[in-house]
């Protein structure tokens, strides 16, 4: 057992460190720390930031342009980013389409769609979900049928929790090619140029106001073969290996220290009955409870990330820190509405511009009440805590477990 | 020991329900979120018409209720029906606090719908304490800043504390004033608010008040007292809208082949946040049934207290056990939800309250 | 709404305190204080006293000898009992049995056994629970077959978690008559004397090392057909009816009130850190919280008992006071062990006559900590929690609910 | 980093895991649970012998370990097995103790097994305060009263803390003396313990003893952080127990016809304990892993609380999960649940460390 980062370690996290606060502008980081959305521009120019220094595919083999970065790098990175407000990576393209790109792709569409990636001239987005699907997520019934030429496959159907598909200009889908074979075994994986004609995004505007996730409606769109990634009717087994490969941060410990920290400065700075709140003992209880659950779910995080370093793949104990780390999470954003008091309730509308210039923020901690409320996805999105809990249960409880 | 309605709470009930089922939907209450004024005068006077402001108010106030179950009553209908125009701040505590001070004319206005008012009490740094008043009165002349002021700019006379001596945080010394909206050096900076409703920052720079009573922390609590047990019922009545919307989809919403009501894991955690309801009705009784009595505060704190902890309870829950739905903002549930958490910060949130039980317990 | 007692109720309540105060012995109430068990004769010199009274059995008819008191009567002298620290009635014959012989029992049968149970002549224990059911009661396997001549019942199976079987002369069972149809079907509900041959009681230890419960062993036991109660195989609706009907006191408020009002006690005798425990927040935070879900609980109590006492059964109602009043039970009974701190650890064992002489009980808590550990049976027993949840959800999740 | 145990280490858990779960199984526990000692001499010598006393010391000592993770990996085992002997106290704590005063020769006794020791440091009203010591030192001259010393009846010494000076709860003034059993005017009055082992009540009326250290305080302190990260480990030991036991019942278990373990809210439920026995582990490897850095008492305490709110949640759902059966004496998760719930007693309970964690981290 040792405790310690390696002194490289140490020397890494001291250059993510340095960089974060030079490269990245001091302007971005603010939004962040204040809850703000970055525009579309910002996003992407972090991107070329990180990718300038070939940083921005800390997970891809080295042959693709990855960084290449074993376990314990990525979480000094991600720790990093979160304490210094920066921007989280946009995931779709680089984390999300790539690993299946990189294992089950085509050479050419490897030498295409790849570095397009790492260059930003495509914004991806995921197109899973389905409304009525839920957490049964092979229930999909979005189809792409063959047309007699064998050209192309002719897509209808309803993708929804479409995250930044506004920014987007393609989709990665499963679609249903076969309806005569179990549900699972009639999925294809498609890429989808949403400017073909047929395409449609519709805003969905969550309950805090925010325009983060889409609608977007297939009609008699045209998907050229090549676009087609592996066999058709194996996409589900991709799909499978995408939400086993890339599990990193699933526990988010650098976000919630980042949180953390912020709560305990307000309450060091908020007065009630004349005194810091944080000397209040039932707050500073809830603080010391959920800061004493991180402690402990960070070394979690760490002995599996060393696992992970040592290359043995994380199981069940994936599921189980996506419930913790979403419980402290939601914890945090809990304790930080609590925290400002009366000012959780002004209401910041990123809808309105300019609207919210006069809305009083004393404490410099951005809309805490609708950070609230959004970050009850946590627990929903990325496979429910139920389903997770059902995963944990299947393993643990089989026979000999 | 009869724990049934009056007949008389009993038909404003029914009639009130009656009238928000109505004509207080999903989509005309979204389309009030999204006007600029955040509330409908139509509804307001709709309302005032059907009794529900004179149900706040005793007779000899010219009202025909004011008792804590007649508040109760009303608010939780309001509750249940998301409903975000200002009766509790604008009707209930600015009324009240005229009623309180003599002012019967100006109350008879109230009562008719016709008279808005806003309590700027609240100042940045005073958080939930009601002893907090740093605003400072010189003579009549008024100068100082009121935070998160409900109903401020559609007011027409706000009531305004500060402070004819003492220290920051004495109860002694605090008067009452009343401002005309368009008193010179009045300063109104409003912003929309997250669950409903609009607020302002209010700013005070040798604004001219009438003075309304130099008692005024006796009349502030008091009055604060009342409108937290409106709160209570308020949430109330969004919590059993949260549970119905929420048992619905649990026998609507199919997934793996059936209701996903008929899940074991997810049919125990619907008991269990009906048995979480029983709670907060009970408690939201104690906190009217004992009103008049010296165990007024005891009950009040309980009753916060215990609706900080179901209520979020059921609002999490709510939302979890329906998935990705209720995250988005034009699902009813979402601003249930909104309303209920957000009632955490009005009046002294969960902390305040288990702290304030705790001292009148040790009393 | 009113939430005040009548004047009636109010001189009844007088009237209750009274009585336990003069005529309950000191003693006997000093041992229920410190979580001492009664002997057999006390016990039934507790009756014999409420008998005397015309008190012992407040839910019978008139007609029966009973008190007839109503729902609220009820419910006064229970809170009052409780913070006389009384014992409790011993319900087995009361008010389990009771009621059905009064409903279901041939004239005979009450005339017999009804005066008996308020004499005191016989002490009937429950033969329900069987090993291997749990909360499937109506899987029970033991059986009675009718012997040729029609004159017995023989029966052989084993019966478990039977309370205060050691003290008892009378069982009442049901049993297996009929193997051929449903489960619920064929069922029987027997009186045996103990007595008899081939019954044996063997004692189970629980936890807290305290002789409450035993299993009831029965082979080739011969029970007289005038011993069956209705017809047979019917015995399952008797049982119901009772489960259903005597619902009383399920919340528990009066034991919950006694020992919330003992924890303080200690509380503020206790020191900690310089200062009286009670003056802890985080301590006095717990006792706060629990004491404001048991005046909510009260009231709900009062509701129900209110609606009762007016002629309407309590429904689902019952099984969530069963599931929030074990709740606060449990909880009084942790904070009970936190406040007596080390002192918590001691073993008050009831096995060993006289070595609890040394134990020392600084604040005269009696076994905190082994209350602690018994009442966990509060949330398995009598319809475990779980059981409640899902009759709640079954009645509540039903369409049109 | 690296959150392998060492090779020796490894060695020590297989040997004494297979050790305790040849010899120590739920009969031959219930027995010496049932005992007059209450512990098993052939159990001490065999354990002795494995090493496990050994592993508690430095090699400067005359042990082979004496770190945090030698700690934790002995005592996660003896909780495992839910083993009443004394290790704790009489070895470790009072081990290490005289290894802090200079004791060499006694040290190697405790080593080998052949020397009992009791710690006698709190007192009838300390609770769990470590400075709070009224009994009187008036040279060597001992007078006072000590509670629930742990094993005091099988000591050959007992180590009694004494006030040389100050007032009751000054951390200065302390000092330890070495007292023999026999010593005239030491009453010990023993019991048994709810969880196992024996306790006393000890009196001391004019006892002789003698003087191990004038810095009592710091010495106490410093064999209490010890003895926390030991006993958090036990509870961790236990809580391992307690899980794998539910887990067997629950697929062993059939009720209406299916494995109780198949029911969703049931299955959930011990999914969710599995997530805190997550968080138990960890939070013991920071306990063990920080113990000589300046966090040592930052993740004790957090540790500390943490497996007391844990420890509590085990112990309550895995007798809830098994239904009536737990509930009987002689089934093992009674002991163990008993073991894991009595360690919140211990060296401060649950909300003792949450408000030395809110001082430590505010420090």
């Amino acid at each position: 057992m040792d405790m310690s980062y390696s002194p490289e370690e140490q020397a890494f996290r001291e250059e993510v460190r340095e960089f974060l606060h030079t490269e990245v502008p001091a302007e971005m980081r603010d939004k962040i720390r204040l809850g703000k959305e970055l525009t579309k521009d910002e996003q992407e120019n972090y991107h070329a930031i990180l990718n300038a220094k070939g940083w921005l595919a800390p997970n891809w083999p080295a042959e693709f342009g990855g960084a290449e970065w074993n376990a314990v790098q990525r979480h000094i990175f991600e720790e990093e980013a979160a304490m210094a407000n920066a921007p989280r990576i946009v995931p779709f393209g680089l984390s999300m389409l790539a690993p299946v790109l990189q294992k089950f792709g085509s050479k050419e569409q490897q030498d295409y769609w790849l570095p397009r990636i790492l260059n930003g001239d495509d914004w991806w987005c995921q197109g899973y979900s389905e409304p009525g699907a839920g957490s049964d997520l092979a229930s999909l019934k979005t189809t792409a049928v063959l047309n007699d030429a064998g050209t192309h496959y002719v897509v209808n159907g309803q993708k929804t929790w479409t995250t930044l598909g506004q920014h987007a200009n393609m989709i990665f889908c499963l679609v249903r090619t076969n309806k005569e074979v179990k549900q699972q075994e009639g999925i294809s994986f498609l890429l989808i140029d949403m400017n073909t004609p047929g395409v449609e995004v519709r805003p969905i505007i969550l309950l805090d106001g925010t325009h983060e996730v889409n609608e977007v409606w297939f009609t008699d769109v045209e998907v050229p073969v090549e676009n087609l990634v592996g066999e058709q009717d194996k996409g589900w087994t991709y799909a499978k290996y995408l939400l086993t490969h890339e599990r990193t941060n699933i526990a988010g410990v650098g976000f919630s220290q980042a949180g953390l920290a912020a709560v305990k400065r307000v309450a060091k700075a908020e007065n009630t009955n004349g005194k810091p709140l944080m000397q209040n003992p039932h707050f500073a209880a809830r603080v010391a409870q959920v800061e004493m659950d991180l402690m402990a779910m960070s070394t979690t995080n760490l002995r599996i990330i060393s696992k992970a370093a040592a290359g043995e793949a994380p199981g069940v104990e994936a599921s189980m820190l996506k419930i913790k780390g979403t419980v402290i999470r939601q914890e945090i954003n809990d304790l930080a509405r609590r925290a400002v008091g009366p000012y959780a309730m002004p209401f910041a509308s990123e809808g309105l511009e300019g609207a919210n210039d006069q809305i009083p923020d004393p404490h410099e901690m951005g809309p805490v009440a609708g950070d609230y409320f959004n970050n009850r996805k946590l627990s929903i999105f990325g496979g429910s805590n139920e389903i997770q809990r059902g995963i944990i249960a299947k393993v643990k409880l089989a026979p000999g477990a | 020991m009869n724990f049934d309605l009056t007949e008389e709470r009993q038909m404003l009930q029914d009639s009130l329900r009656r009238y928000l089922r109505d004509k207080y939907d999903t989509a005309v209450r979204n389309k009030i979120l999204e006007s600029d004024s955040g509330m409908s005068a139509e509804i307001w006077a709709e309302l005032a018409e059907l009794g529900v402001i004179g149900a706040l108010f005793t007779e000899e106030q010219g009202g025909f209720g004011g008792a804590g179950f007649d508040i109760a009553v009303v608010f939780e209908e309001l509750g249940r029906a998301g409903v975000v125009e200002p009766f509790l701040d604008s009707a209930l505590m600015g009324g009240r606090i005229l009623a309180a001070c003599g002012k019967d004319d100006m109350v008879e206005e109230v009562i008719a719908g016709a008279l808005h008012l806003a309590v700027a009490h609240g100042e940045p740094d005073s958080r939930y304490d009601l002893n907090h008043v740093r605003t400072a009165a010189d003579g009549t002349k008024l100068n100082g800043r009121k935070a998160v002021v409900m109903n401020a700019e559609a007011a027409d006379h706000l009531i305004v504390s500060a402070r004819m001596s003492g220290q920051a945080a004495d109860t002694d010394g605090i008067a009452l004033f009343l401002v005309a909206k368009d008193a010179p050096g009045l300063t109104i900076q409003g912003y929309p608010l997250l669950a409903g409703g609009r607020a302002a920052e209010v700013i005070l720079e040798d604004v001219e008040g009438t003075l309304l009573t130099e008692d005024g922390y006796k009349v502030i609590a008091d009055v604060t007292a009342l409108a937290t047990v409106a709160q209570c019922a308020e949430a109330l009545g969004a919590m059993e809208t949260a549970t119905h919307l929420t048992k619905d989809y649990l026998m609507t919403r199919k997934q793996f082949g059936r209701p996903i009501g008929t899940f074991q894991a997810l049919a125990f955690r619907m008991a269990d946040l009906l048995v979480e309801m029983e709670q907060a009705r009970s408690a939201v009784i104690n906190a009217a049934g004992f009103f008049d009595t010296a165990k007024r505060d005891l009950n009040i704190s309980g009753a916060k207290n215990l609706m900080g902890r179901a209520g979020r309870l059921v609002a999490e829950e709510a939302i979890q056990l329906h998935g990705g739905i209720a995250m988005t903002q034009e699902y009813e549930l979402a601003h249930i939800a909104k309303r209920i958490v957000m009632a955490d910060h009005r009046f002294g949130d969960t902390d305040y309250h288990l702290e304030r039980f705790i001292e009148l317990s040790a009393a």
